[in-house]
């Protein structure tokens, strides 16, 4: 299955040759805010290079580079995928479209999907001409999915969803939604069902909740006898535990991707050194926060090796099916600690919430959104029970 | 003298702690922040603090005040802490008291009666770069005619765009990094060249970068002596630093009080958080960090109050632990309060924005305990 | 009850005079090893120095102050009491007498002995002529005391003792013991008694346990047949737990008194200092370290500012009862990381285990010691239970 | 490459693991503690090494070797971690080997067939204080006949002093702190003036203190450039460290491992000690740092086998994370076993002796945190 080395170097060098004569010099530089990243979307609004870099991506399937390329992915083998991102990141290339129709949505389709689904929803995932949402918690559910109250009556050809939904990641902005629904009151595990929609369908409405960061990046959504055609389940019938399971486990291992930072933005020593400076021997003049620093570095690539060891086993099949849970915790708790460093490294001028100088509020607003990161997709405290049930296999309370 | 509140000091708390709660609860501070008010804090609530003579408790009982010391402050900003109120108590009350306590007679009975009164609000201007380095002070400050002509910039100053009177710490003589040749000065508002630019932070206060264009001020505005300012600026660093320390003390003592509230309410897979012995024992160590704070911050107070010559050290402690453990309480607060942790409408977010401001205030962790180990000598 | 100011000063003043008359010039200098601690006892086998000192402090009661003259005690007020310790701190006086009679059943004879056992075993504990060791734990029962399998059958005048003891301390070197047996099988929680009784007493046999440190302060303790007269009965019958509670408490204290380090030792930094050497500024040259140290000294110095408070609301009964466990924790944890910074300090040095330069490996073995701080008397692990029930009042799982 | 052990090297382990663990076990490593034995090692194991093409596994096949790299060391000495078992493999096989490679033919040719035949054992004499300093080398070695005479101490030597061969950092010129003038030599066991003084450590391993007192070596002594040793001196202790971090990460599963066991077999109040949720967490957190461990050392590993320009970076990381994760495991482990884990009877303890002398050899996380910020440019 391996390609020998040289083909993959040729890939690698002609990949490198079409980035650089394709990704414009504003998709070259770093994110400065959350405002920067590219969603997709019928109602998207993007920059002219934005959309060149995204269009030019999406025409040759590399805004999805290991989707099969009958749905419009890239086709690319891991080994290929894997320099493709080196040489993004070497070039400092920003990602064409972030999606959770990339993220997540697609591989649950992908193993799930009917071949119709897959053939309506891929396509248009890849260009990032749907953006997608996830209903799965809902209040006082918490990490609690079992406690499911959206249901789903069966009405003939379609299902009358009713119900509320929170945390719904960008449910304003987005146009369909993946969505969990009980189908079957009768049992607490089963009896819950995988349903997409469009958020368009007469009965939804949102409610964007303001966090402590300043941003809404998460709904109220709620569901008032809306239709949803039969034809749009995915999985089984009553089984949509397995479908979400395959896809939290996906959404385990983006989250747990933020511990790297990176992503163009400004790394954590030049962040230090150009708010404190250097003593004369070059040693960022404040020595605590120095020791501290270095030793978050320290575990920062070590995480690094990490993640790209996960994903050599995923890709080999031979990650422990809880690992995700690990990676989810460690890579959270990580980007955490980064933020309470870059608030520590930025001082005073870091405290700034809304001054143009500051980006408004960039550092303090990034810092207060990271506090998310342990607590969506399960919580820490949820991932190490399943670390400690799962793959240490100690005892039940 | 026991290291925890005698009657008297009971007494205070007793009266502060309901006197605050019922002033200026958490929503007092949501009112002004919604309202995008450009004080900074309430006018009323500091005439009230007046009234109950909070605003002179440090002030010789000569001079119109209590004659009280920084247990009895810190008494106050525990409550200031704990409720997020806004106010210029700090700055005012704690810091420009003791910088103008050595000042010349003159520069007292200028100030004192106002501040005891409640009409003078007082802002401290100490900081000029990213991060707090009192030594390194280069606000240029040359003779000039009567007086002295300053030039150079301040920021991260709490109330300075309100201020009726600014301590400005500035530079006469030496290099920054000296002690010598640092002077302090009491700058009045509207002072000519002098323009304050007030900045929110993510906590809603604002703090302004202050730029000196030449402020021209007379020889009578020097606290203490020409060149020699360095001892009355620490004696300030030492008790705002402390009073910071308690403020932060009430920060974290809400958000465990408010988190142990959360576990004992909520419920998940049929039983109550708080009965999860990981979060339990994470909670009962967060309340051994606070006790342990408590307990230096309050040895900080005394021996300040007692002019003893270990204060400056135990002010150091006080300060670096209160940063460890505010810091502490407010992670594990927001966590362990899940999703509704994070979003504006819990109050608990709110503490976690106050507890990094007043971390960062007057020197953080790491400095604090840099700070003492050069004073250990290692 | 507060003496005034100036009575206090003029005790200051004359302790001080004392001291640096009485205290031999020996016992002034820093502790090199547990060898150097003086315990006392029938088998004590003292220097001339420390035969002195112990001497001239039990004629005075001083050691131990706070007891009533009566009994041989000094008869101190707290202030002065405290006034002592400091000037003792001052002149780096050694403590004349380490006894587990002196800090843990001292205290619970003074509230639940008789008066014939108060006159008959408080005086010796005074002079340092009977050494005490303490039975409590046993085989497999660890940190659940309720567990307890030693038995005192009834015999009329004396009580029969048989079963097992484990971790007690010194046993082989102690003369008497106090030990909770189980006079009523019926019950689980109560039934349990506390008596005294010599180790001599025919049917007592120890077996020393070797620990990591390569020492063996602790023994398993084995009771065959042995005979316990009832006027050795301290408080009621079958309830031994009000008296083991009440002393687990002052074990507690005095356990977290390690954190505070001191008692005579060079300082973290001193050590490091001495081992590393400095940078030309005088900054410890290990940056990392000196991070570290700093940070172990700002709590190091605040919890010693809790023990003081914690004293001071102990004697004004304002303590919360469950306040020992947080003191037992945070000192013992405190301990450990003060050991682990030692070792850091010093280096491959502080590894040696035999060599006379490293003091018989006094390093590394005080470093392995401290590791059973946050197991003995209450887990570290039970500690926090205990905060979290009694203080936190959170619910029960 | 991916990031995991290819089928080769899968092999390799599914050999080293019963192997050593048979041969070799803890109670190998107790026998010769308890017998108080003088070599160190166990010279009928070594050659039982070399049976298996240990020794030799990193010396070219032309040298009668197997051409393996670290990652296969590194398979080797997870497992010596494992049992705890005394071995000059390290320092003999990586160390000494990959000092040799930089060697001239004539030094290859009198010690490479020796250390694959396993009847040569190497010594590394790198430290000179309490800690692991290299750039500060200053053990002197000065021209002088057809050589150069070594005067100076070395410490911290582990096997030194039954070592047939000692490779020794000296300086030929520049001051300590200079990479510049760094010589590394190979010296013969039993040179006039040397002494080597053992030492018993907590792990019951033994380390020398050397002497070199005016010690006579031929020029043909020196590995690689006189005065430009440094180079061939950061590959052997880039290997030794990632060596060491592989150990350790031996030394951390086997502790976490035993500590999984008595988690799931003791009872106390009535259930499974396993079952309580606060040792649940910190064993998942254990577990979640070895993970990331593990990957570093072997992505270390796998650079330095490809020659690649960061590995010496990841070598940092490796070795850093290596110690802090293997303090954590065995403090862990220790804590969670109670008092039996206090008791010489249980291995327990030895794991975490054996973790402090490995966290300490060729430098400590802190070390090794502090060369990656300089190596950052911070």
């Amino acid at each position: 299955m391996n390609a020998p080395v040289d083909a993959i170097e040729t890939f690698r060098a002609e990949t490198r040759a079409w980035l650089e004569a394709n990704c414009p010099p504003e998709m070259r530089r770093p994110l400065r805010s959350e405002a920067d990243v590219v969603w997709g979307g019928r109602r998207a609004q993007l920059s002219e290079p934005q959309r060149q870099w995204l269009d030019r991506m999406a025409a040759r399937g590399w805004t999805t580079p290991d989707w099969p390329s009958e749905y419009g992915g890239g086709g690319l083998t891991p080994q290929q995928a894997k320099a493709l991102r080196q040489e993004m990141a070497k070039l400092g290339c920003r990602s064409p479209l972030n999606s959770f129709g990339i993220s997540m949505l697609g591989p649950a389709l992908l193993t799930y999907g009917t071949e119709a689904q897959k053939q309506e929803h891929l396509p248009k995932i890849v260009r990032g001409e749907i953006r997608w949402c996830q209903g799965y918690s809902e209040p006082g559910a918490g990490s609690d999915l079992a406690g499911l109250q959206t249901s789903a009556e069966d009405a003939g050809d379609h299902f009358v969803v009713n119900g509320q939904k929170v945390w719904t990641s960008y449910a304003d902005k987005a146009d369909w939604i993946f969505c969990l629904v009980r189908t079957d009151k009768s049992v607490k595990q089963g009896g819950i069902s995988f349903v997409l929609f469009d958020m368009e369908s007469p009965g939804v409405s949102t409610k964007p909740i303001l966090l402590i960061s300043g941003y809404s990046p998460f709904c109220e959504t709620f569901f008032d006898d809306v239709h949803v055609p039969k034809a749009n389940l995915v999985g089984e019938l009553n089984h949509g535990w397995d479908v979400a399971k395959y896809l939290l486990g996906h959404e385990r291992e983006m989250i747990s991707g933020m511990g790297l930072g990176g992503g163009g933005h400004k790394s954590l020593p030049e962040i230090a050194l150009d708010a404190i400076g250097a003593e004369p021997d070059g040693r960022l003049d404040d020595p605590g926060l120095r020791a501290r620093i270095a030793t978050f570095e320290v575990r920062a690539m070590a995480f690094q090796a990490m993640s790209e060891r996960f994903m050599d086993e995923l890709k080999a099949r031979r990650a422990h099916p809880a690992q995700p849970s690990m990676m989810k915790y460690y890579g959270t708790e990580l980007n955490k600690a980064r933020h309470e460093l870059i608030m520590a490294a930025g001082g005073s001028d870091a405290l700034a919430w809304d001054s143009e100088a500051s980006h408004g509020g960039a550092a303090a607003r990034g810092w207060l959104r990271t506090k998310g990161n342990s607590i969506e997709g399960g919580t820490s405290e949820v991932q190490l029970n399943i670390i400690a049930k799962r793959i240490l296999e100690l005892p039940g309370a | 003298m026991p290291l925890f509140l005698n009657d008297d000091q009971a007494m205070l708390a007793d009266t502060a702690r309901p006197f605050i709660a019922e002033q200026a609860p958490v929503g007092h501070m949501r009112g002004l922040r919604d309202a995008a008010e450009l004080t900074g804090f309430s006018r009323d609530l500091w005439a009230r603090f007046a009234e109950m003579g909070f605003t002179g408790m440090l002030v010789e009982e000569a001079h119109g005040g209590l004659g009280l010391g920084q247990v009895e402050a810190g008494i106050v900003l525990e409550e200031i802490g704990r409720n997020l109120t806004p106010s210029p108590f700090l700055s005012t009350s704690v810091g420009a008291v003791t910088a103008l306590k050595g000042g010349a007679a003159a520069l007292t009975e200028r100030w004192l009666p106002g501040i005891v009164a409640g009409e003078v609000v007082a802002a401290l201007a100490i900081d000029e770069g990213t991060h707090h380095r009192p030594l390194r002070t280069a606000l240029k400050a040359e003779r000039s005619g009567n007086g002295f002509r300053l030039t150079g910039d301040k920021r991260f100053v709490a109330h300075g765009h309100v201020a009726d009177l600014l301590i400005v710490a500035a530079r006469t003589a030496g290099a920054a990094g000296e002690p010598n040749g640092i002077t302090l000065f009491a700058v009045e508002k509207d002072a000519l060249g002098l323009t304050a630019t007030p900045e929110r932070l993510a906590d809603a206060s604002l703090a302004s970068r202050l730029a000196f264009d030449g402020v021209q001020v007379d020889a009578d505005a020097v606290i203490g002596e020409v060149d020699g300012g360095w001892a009355a600026l620490s004696r300030v660093l030492a008790v705002v630093r402390t009073g910071t320390a308690a403020e932060m003390g009430g920060v974290s003592a809400a958000a465990l009080a408010m988190t142990v509230d959360y576990l004992k309410s909520r419920k998940q897979f049929g039983v109550h958080i708080g009965s999860f012995q990981a979060l339990q024992h994470r909670a009962a160590h967060l309340y051994a960090e606070m006790e342990v704070t408590r307990a230096a911050v309050l040895k900080a107070q005394q021996l300040l109050d007692a002019d003893d010559p270990h204060a400056e050290r135990a002010t150091l402690v006080a300060k670096a632990m209160a940063g460890m453990t505010t810091t502490l309480a407010v992670q594990e607060g927001v966590q362990m309060h899940g999703g509704i942790g994070m979003t504006d409408e819990y109050d608990i977010g709110l503490y976690m924005k106050r507890g990094r401001v007043l971390a960062e205030m007057f020197g953080d962790a790491d400095f604090h305990a840099d700070q003492l180990a050069r004073h250990s000598g290692y």
